[in-house]
């Protein structure tokens, strides 16, 4: 029996990333509270990172010389890092309105508008 | 590629790191008290980096280094010489604002720093990851400023729409980015051009749709636009200033760089063309129209940026030397028309606490300097000549009619022209209005050198704009070989 | 004719004209509040000085060399091609005479405002000056830098020192801006593409001269679109129906200064473009939209005229009699014909000078007896006999009495037209009747009748609020009467400008029904 | 011997120029002294007086030789591409005449005026005036062309206005004179057209041009097929003098402008202003000539009616100033159709005479309401002849000529005009000719007999009027007199001013008396009429009214015209100006402001897409992209194709 049919190829890899994204996604447009949306944008933004590694172990994985090009894996990991701080920031911001409003629910921030 | 030196070539940026890095550590070493003398040791800073960009600007050597991961052409300097003037102007204008936060007040100016930094490179960034970063780096430090008035309901409000929608935005972008990179095997906009070439899988569609997305909510094109109008009436009115200046800018530098050097692939062109044309006169449209109820200034002044958006997309349309030339002479003499008319919106709103417009009521007699800078900046954003942004506007339409797009030249014009309308409405209560029992509003000092500098340069590029339509014709022939 | 680069007097002389005004404004600006005599007498001398300077240049200028003359060419944008070029020929030449004429005795005519003198006088300047730039500039940038600079000064004024009567006063004067703006937007338009289409190979120009010399650029189809968007521009400026609706609301709702140059010069660049960029540069397109405009020039005559019977308030029939009159200035620049266009000229500067007294004397009124209309008013020549004169005369110019510069404009327009649109012609002078009756009617109902008490208490005209009557009435008889000081000006300057020999190539000389 | 008149006649400027010159003085120098501005009106008028008898006398003496060719001189006043015109004088018999009557009734009229004037606060005002008109009447007289004649005509015009207004606090008197200028205007109107159209067709306005071409090239004209075109320029022309001359249908006016000081009426409204029409149409005779016959035809029927017409208007008017109104347009039409039958000199001999009288019974009728203080009914009057003998006698010698009375001046030229009539073949004209001479002696008569003769009435005091207001009627009425006599033997006026319109000699002709008795006859019927009704009360005039009521309230409302215009003027004007301002204001502005209003509307309702909830905004923004990318993905060939939709506009 051959082996290769089980191997998870880079469809599949796309698949997941895609289904991340979405569901990241449907996270931010449903969710009421806003810790959960910080989340769900975290979802989307490691679907993104799965692309990348993904890309990059089956697509582009040539070498120049003896090492590999690893620009996606790389770029894996910056995204990675300004994930972290874009959180910590977004973190800052829900405890700044909670203390200013009592809520974390974000129907309810809709002093601005028109 | 001529050898250079890269401390040399990266000296903007490297000094903008340290100056923000000396500036949160004096911010928290020194007493509150001697905290006054933050926003002069700021201003200098700024313009000596400014000065040392000009010089850069004229004397220094097209560059293009680390692998092609940053690029150092007088297209990526002229914008870096925007932001810096940017910034400089905020931080003037914004002491008096600034003095009544009492703590953080080091924090505020190294922030703009970062942002700035994060604008430079973008501006020079020659690969998508390295706009990313700077992107991001941009971005996150805005989502603080906005949010600065830690005690102010409407400024965090701000701070988490902009923190949400900003970072869903950036994740579609970047998710963009990764179709890219798997489409090409690149993040390098030389090579993603070479790799897309002609052919145009659904994916590339996808990416390009993605990246125009990412894009175009910096630069508040609709339909990407609605953040724009609450952010810019939660954050602080400096913070609003910038935001709608600088990062608007940097921005259209990537665009302009992804879309000219990348995107625009034969068979691309003719739909993404098109398309850009119904988005770039909905910009406009709809930025004018919705402008005209406001009753907020600085919410009228969100939507007119998001026409101004609309104008500059016109250049970038045109897909030429000329359009890129103007959008470049566009977006200088928008900050400096802007600037002008934020400068007088903080000083009011200051003094008044209030950014309605109904309390610019006599401000003509009140504050007559500061009436009149309004007016002046004002008129120059709605294209009235003898300001800057007339020849700015025509410079933009010209080249784009110059390409055969003449339907987009006539919304551009009658919209201005519309746009004059709710411009005037804001003058007439400047000018109409006694505003009795309203106090008298002095201007002084820092705040009345921005008012004066700004409408004098808005006047002068308006009368004689030979230099800096120089300026951005170097800029404009740099980017394109 | 681009005159040598380097400056001799006689190419300072204009900018100096320019200058004066605008000196004359920011010295008013760093002068205090409360100053308003001084202010009054430093606007006052600036004015005189550009008077004078462009009346020596009137009588200096060479009517038998003719062409563009005191020109100064200094090259301004290179990468647009726009020269800062200024110059007067014997069309522009009366144009720039005018302003001044009405320019200073609009400062006169406002000599007794009281609010906000300073801000007053200072816009009132730079108004002047805009429109003095658009009559001497050569090229067609700076021509259109110069006309947008004065709709906002304009604006300002009206919702500061206007009155409100059947219209609010921001109402009229936010339709007013806007009015002209969209108007001048479609006009930017058309700018730009004739740009582009004379620059199509290399070397963009903006001289209106050499616009003109690259026909052979200009594909008929072309002309008829960029002429047309002329025509919407500077149309809308003129009032030509149906875009004439801002122009009774506007002179209504805005200070006596301002009505006096709008309707007396402003008004005028409309025709003035429509010469020196529709006909000269665009003439197949003239030729296409003449017939249209002829029409729509009649409509003027008549339709404005007859509204103006129904007008109860001064400022409105005087407002609707201006719309009325332009017909005449349109159809004889609808005609293509060197009498017509010489008599379209003479036309516009002497409806300017009796606009300009007929606004002020009416200005005096309503500022001595706080009301405009009509009914409410009569029997002023018992009080204020001097004023009356005025009126008076400025009605007989307006209704084309010989002897006033009036007439003879009228006369050569009708002699130029009347063999290109007979019929049409015809209705033209058909509206004489009408242009009397209306003219006489205000006259007798304002100033005549029997002696009313409740304005016994008003004091004639004297001292500086004499000086726009003096001024407009003389220029009103002396040109009349020697018509060839101002017809032979005009008269060289439509045929060495070359207007004339544009206009032999779409000559549409045909008999009507009637030959 | 021609030579040095030549040399007199070059001065003939001089005329209009001095009065010019007074008008200028009293306007900006003397008004503030009343006795100063009429010393040098009257002084100037004198002047001018003199040089227009010198000049006569030249004429006269030139005889022939000036006819062939008149005394003209020419300075170019306007000269652009496509019109050029000249200023100039022209001496000839026909403006020598003119010359002499006009300045002889001004300076009497003005002398006249110390007297009827005296105590008015308006005294400068009116001298200037006077100077005024006076200049220009002698300016139209000298006129070389069609457009100087204009400007001319134009101003008397103006003058006219301002004197009937001049007493401007009368509401009357204002609304008079508005009349007057608004109906002479559409007489201009055609008059303009008929100017440009011969400037055209000719390129030239100047008369001594104009009738060289019709002369020389009358035929190929024809040939061209264009003598219709002159005839309607004639038509054309002919309507500027049917306005002036106050000929039917724009007759209105004249009666109106009795609202002005009398003698301004004298002056303006019956010797000189209104004969204006009568001297263009004989300054342009050659036009009319070369027009089709219809158009000499027309001049004469419009002549013959208003004659006719006028006249028995004048049959039933009360007042004194009415009548002799009335009266006056009878007789312009009389003139008028004298033109029209094509009896050239017999006109401009009626036109002198006519001035002579007219100007002395209004100068008298003025004497009278001085002396009754501004009592103008005839029914108020009565015996006045006892009280003011010379006014008294010198009216009876204005009547007596009027009736065309021999030896007195009417006599002659009327005569003249008839006899002209009968034998050129317009009986029809002849006999209503006729019949107007008959109702002219009657009402005139009537006037005479019940305002001088019958009864006195006590309430009057009246007095003799003072020397400066007889001494005008003593001269006058001696030109009444002897005025005609320049008929003797035969025809002597007409030689003196002889015309040649198609080149044949003129030949004399000898005063057919017999016509001349009819006329004579018709006159006395007239007059003995009168003496029976209101006189001898033989017939009582209430029993003729009570026999007709109907015709005597028509004619007493002249018609009824004046209404119908009235009519016109409010309903028909007035009501599509009503109609149109609506128009304007509902709809044109309409639509600016329904554009307005839409923009502002919708900029209300896009503004509610801002919500405020940011999950809103991020689910716009990604559904935006799925859009954008269904349109990039599927649409491509539509998108492309919707391309040459952006460069709309075609310009590129």
């Amino acid at each position: 029996m051959n082996l290769s049919n089980l191997s998870v190829g880079l469809s599949t890899y796309l698949l997941v990333g895609a289904m991340l994204f979405s569901i990241g996604l449907y996270g931010v447009f449903a969710k009421r509270n806003i810790i959960a949306i910080l989340m769900s944008i975290e979802l989307m933004l490691n679907a993104v990172n799965i692309n990348f590694v993904a890309f990059n172990r089956f697509v582009w994985n040539q070498k120049s010389g003896t090492n590999y090009i690893l620009t996606g894996h790389v770029a894996a990991l910056f995204v990675i890092v300004v994930a972290a701080a874009e959180v910590a920031v977004g973190l800052a911001l829900v405890i700044t309105i909670y203390r200013n409003r009592q809520s974390t629910n974000v129907d309810e921030f809709n002093w601005l508008k028109w | 590629m001529v050898d250079f030196n890269i401390a040399t070539v990266l000296t903007p940026e490297i000094a903008m790191a340290a100056l923000a890095l000396i500036l949160l550590a004096i911010g928290l070493l020194i007493p509150p008290g001697a905290r006054k003398g933050m926003m002069p040791l700021t201003a200098f800073s700024l313009l000596g980096v400014l000065g040392y960009t000009l010089f850069d600007f004229f004397h220094g050597t097209k560059a293009l280094f680390l692998d092609g991961l940053y690029l150092h052409d007088q297209f990526a300097v002229y914008f870096k010489v925007l932001f810096l003037a940017a910034a400089l102007l905020v931080v003037l204008s914004s002491g008096g604002y600034v003095q009544k936060l009492a703590e953080h007040r080091g924090e505020f100016y190294s922030l703009i720093m970062t942002a700035t930094l994060g604008m430079m490179i973008m501006a020079g960034a020659g690969e998508l990851i390295t706009m990313y970063i700077g992107l991001e780096l941009m971005t996150i430090s805005f989502y603080i400023l906005v949010a600065y008035l830690s005690d102010d309901a409407r400024s965090s409000e701000a701070g988490i729409k902009y923190l949400v929608l900003g970072a869903t935005s950036s994740a579609i972008l970047l998710y963009g980015i990764s179709l890219v990179y798997g489409l090409t095997g690149s993040t390098q906009y030389t090579e993603i051009a070479s790799g897309l070439g002609a052919n145009l899988s659904p994916a590339s569609f996808l990416a390009t749709v993605f990246l125009l997305a990412g894009l175009g909510f910096k630069i508040s094109l609709v339909p990407f636009h609605l953040w724009a109008p609450d952010i810019y009436e939660g954050a602080p009115t400096p913070v609003t200033a910038f935001l709608a200046i600088a990062s608007k800018a940097a921005a259209f530098a990537v665009l302009i760089r992804v879309y000219l050097l990348m995107m625009n692939s034969q068979a691309f062109s003719g739909t993404g063309q098109t398309l850009l044309v119904v988005l770039a006169a909905l910009t406009m449209i709809l930025g004018n129209l919705i402008a005209i109820p406001q009753t907020n200034i600085k919410r009228l002044l969100a939507y007119s940026s998001i026409a101004q958006a609309g104008y500059l997309m016109v250049g970038i349309i045109a897909e030429s030397v000329a359009g890129v030339k103007g959008v470049l002479f566009y977006a200088m003499i928008y900050v400096f028309a802007n600037m002008g008319a934020f400068a007088v919106a903080t000083h009011v709103s200051e003094k008044q606490g209030s950014d309605q417009i109904k309390d610019f009521a006599g401000l003509a007699r009140r504050s007559p300097l500061a009436a009149v800078v309004m007016t002046a900046s004002l008129l120059s954003l709605a294209g009235i000549p003898p300001l800057a942004g007339f020849v700015g506007k025509f410079y933009l339409f010209s080249a784009v009619m110059d390409s055969g797009y003449t339907a987009i030249a006539y919304i551009g014009f009658v919209m201005s022209m519309v746009s004059v309308y709710y411009y005037l409405s804001v003058v007439k209560v400047m000018f109409l209005g006694e505003g009795e029992g309203l106090p008298d509003i002095p201007v002084h000092g820092a705040v009345k050198f921005t008012m004066v500098f700004t409408m004098l340069i808005t006047l002068a590029i308006g009368i004689y704009p030979t230099p800096l339509a120089q300026m951005a014709a170097a800029a404009a022939q740099s980017l394109i070989k | 004719m681009i005159s040598s680069a380097l400056p001799t007097t006689n190419s300072l002389l204009l900018p100096f004209i320019l200058l004066a005004p605008l000196v004359a404004m920011l010295m008013i600006i760093f002068l205090p509040k409360d100053e308003s005599k001084t202010i009054k007498i430093v606007a006052a001398i600036g004015t005189l000085i550009s008077l004078v300077l462009s009346l020596y240049a009137f009588f200096a200028y060479d009517r038998v060399l003719g062409g563009m003359q005191f020109t100064l060419t200094i090259p301004w944008i290179p990468d647009l091609g726009v020269n800062l070029a200024f110059g007067v020929d014997g069309i522009s030449l009366p144009m720039l005479l005018l302003t001044n004429i009405i320019g200073f005795s609009s400062i006169y005519a406002s000599w007794n405002m009281e609010k906000r003198v300073k801000e007053f006088f200072a816009l009132l300047l730079i108004l002047i000056t805009g429109v003095m730039g658009t009559f001497i500039a050569r090229d067609l940038f700076i021509f259109f830098l110069f006309y947008e600079i004065v709709v906002i000064p304009i604006y300002i004024m009206v919702i500061i020192w206007g009155s409100t009567k059947r219209v609010s006063k921001e109402y009229a004067g936010m339709k007013l801006t806007i009015y002209l703006l969209i108007g001048s937007a479609f006009l930017l338009v058309g700018m730009i593409a004739l740009y582009l289409a004379a620059a199509k190979n290399g070397q963009p120009t903006f001289m209106f001269d050499q616009l003109a010399q690259r026909q052979d650029l200009y594909s008929p189809a072309f002309q008829k679109v960029a002429f047309g968007l002329m025509l919407f521009g500077f149309g809308s400026l003129i009032s030509m129906f149906p875009f004439h609706s801002w122009s009774p609301d506007g002179y209504a709702g805005a200070p006596t200064a301002v009505s006096m140059i709008h309707a007396g010069v402003l008004k005028k660049i409309g025709g003035y473009g429509l010469i020196r960029l529709g006909i000269f540069v665009l003439p197949l397109g003239a030729r296409y939209w003449a017939p249209i405009i002829a029409f729509l020039a009649i409509c003027n005559v008549l339709y404005a005229a007859f509204i103006a019977l129904a007008q109860k308030d001064l400022k409105y029939v005087v407002g609707y009699s201006s719309v009325s009159h332009m017909g005449y200035v349109l159809i004889a620049l609808a005609a293509l014909n060197p009498t017509a266009m010489t008599g379209a000229i003479a036309m516009m500067f002497a409806h300017g000078v009796m606009s300009a007294l007929i606004f002020s004397m009416i200005g005096f009124i309503y500022e001595k007896t706080h009301t405009r209309n009509i009914p409410d008013l009569g029997g002023l020549a018992h009080q204020m006999p001097r004023l009356a004169i005025g009126l008076m005369l400025a009605g007989m110019a307006s209704l084309g009495l010989p002897s006033t510069i009036n007439f003879i404009s009228e006369f050569t327009i009708f002699m130029g037209t009347i063999h290109v649109y007979p019929v049409l012609a015809m209705l033209g002078i058909f509206g004489i009747i009408f242009t009397a009756v209306y003219i006489l009617r205000m006259i007798a109902n304002v100033l005549f009748g029997p002696r009313r008490p409740e304005w016994d208490h008003l004091v004639d005209i004297r001292g500086p609020e004499l000086v726009p009557l003096v001024i407009c009435v003389f220029v009103i008889f002396i040109t009349g009467i020697f018509p060839n000081i101002l017809l032979g000006m005009i008269n060289s300057g439509v045929y060495s400008s070359g207007l004339a020999k544009v206009l032999e190539t779409v000559s549409q000389v045909k008999m009507g029904g009637l030959f | 011997m021609f030579k040095e008149m030549h040399d007199l006649f070059r001065w003939a400027w001089l005329i209009p120029a001095l009065p010019f010159l007074s008008f200028l003085l009293i306007a900006f120098v003397t008004k503030r002294s009343k006795g100063l501005s009429s010393t040098v009106s009257i002084l100037a008028i004198l002047a001018s007086l003199g040089l227009a008898i010198a000049i006569a006398i030249g004429i006269i003496q030139s005889g022939a030789e000036i006819v062939e060719h008149a005394a003209i001189v020419n300075v170019n006043w306007l000269n652009i591409g496509g019109l050029k015109i000249d200023f100039g004088t022209v001496v000839d018999p026909l403006s020598g005449m003119m010359l002499f009557v006009v300045s002889l009734v001004a300076s009497m009229v003005q002398i006249y005026s110390l007297g009827y004037m005296h105590g008015d606060k308006g005294w400068s005002r009116y001298y200037c005036y006077q100077s005024l008109f006076a200049a220009s009447m002698l300016g139209m007289v000298l006129a070389t062309n069609l457009l100087q004649l204009f400007i001319f005509w134009e101003l008397v015009g103006l003058c006219s206005y301002l004197l009937i207004g001049f007493w401007y606090f009368k509401v009357s008197a204002r609304e008079a004179a508005k009349k007057a200028f608004m109906t002479t205007r559409v007489g201009d109107f055609g008059l303009l057209l008929g100017m440009l159209f011969l400037y055209t067709k000719f390129g030239t306005l100047d008369f001594a041009t104009l009738a060289a071409i019709l002369n020389t090239n009358i035929q190929n004209v024809a040939v061209i097929g264009t003598a219709s075109y002159v005839t309607v320029m004639a038509f054309l022309v002919f309507m500027g003098p049917v306005g002036k001359s106050g000929q039917f249908p724009l007759h209105v006016w004249l009666p109106d402008a009795m609202e002005g000081p009398t003698p301004v009426s004298a002056l303006i409204h019956a010797a000189t202003m209104v004969v204006a029409g009568v001297y263009l149409v004989a300054r342009m005779y050659f036009l009319f000539v070369h027009a089709s016959p219809s158009a000499l035809q027309f001049v004469a029927d419009i002549g013959a009616f208003t004659a006719i017409f006028a006249a028995s208007i004048a049959i039933a008017q009360d007042d004194i100033k009415r009548i002799l109104a009335y009266s006056t347009l009878s007789q312009l039409g009389y003139m008028m159709f004298a033109l029209g039958v094509g009896s050239y000199s017999g006109s401009m001999f009626h036109l002198m005479t006519h001035a002579f009288f007219k100007a002395l019974m209004f100068l008298g009728a003025g004497s009278v309401i001085h002396a009754l203080h501004e009592k103008q009914n005839i029914w108020d009057m009565g015996g006045l002849w006892k009280k003011m003998p010379i006014t008294g006698w010198t009216f009876f010698i204005g009547v007596m000529a009027i009736s065309g009375v021999p030896p007195f001046a009417g006599f002659f030229s009327k005569d003249e005009i008839l006899a002209t009539a009968l034998q050129n073949g317009h009986p029809v004209v002849y006999a209503v000719g006729l019949f107007t001479a008959f109702l002219t002696a009657f009402y005139m008569s009537r006037l005479f007999f019940v305002a001088f003769c019958g009864p006195e009435k006590p309430e009057n005091h009246p007095h003799e009027s003072p020397w400066s207001m007889t001494i005008p009627l003593i001269i006058l009425a001696f030109f009444s007199v002897v005025g005609g006599w320049a008929a003797l033997p035969d025809h002597n006026f007409a030689f003196f001013l002889h015309y040649l319109p198609l080149g044949q000699e003129y030949e004399r002709e000898a005063i057919n008396w017999g016509l001349a008795g009819i006329s004579v006859i018709a006159g006395l019927l007239g007059i003995g009429l009168a003496y029976i009704i209101y006189l001898k009360k033989a017939i009582a005039a209430e029993s003729i009214v009570a026999r007709f009521p109907r015709v005597y309230k028509v004619l007493q409302n002249k018609y009824y015209v004046d209404e119908f215009y009235l009519w016109i003027i409010n309903n028909i004007m007035g009501g599509v100006a009503k109609v149109l301002y609506w128009f304007d204001i509902y709809v044109i502005d309409g639509i600016i402001n329904g554009i307005a209003f839409i923009t502002r509307g919708s900029a209300k309702t896009l503004r509610r897409t801002s919500t405020g909830q940011l999950q809103t905004y991020a689910m716009v923004f990604f559904f935006a992209v799925v859009i954008i990318f269904m349109v990039f993905a599927f649409g491509e060939g539509q998108l492309t194709s919707l391309n040459p939709l952006a460069t709309l506009g075609g310009v590129k």
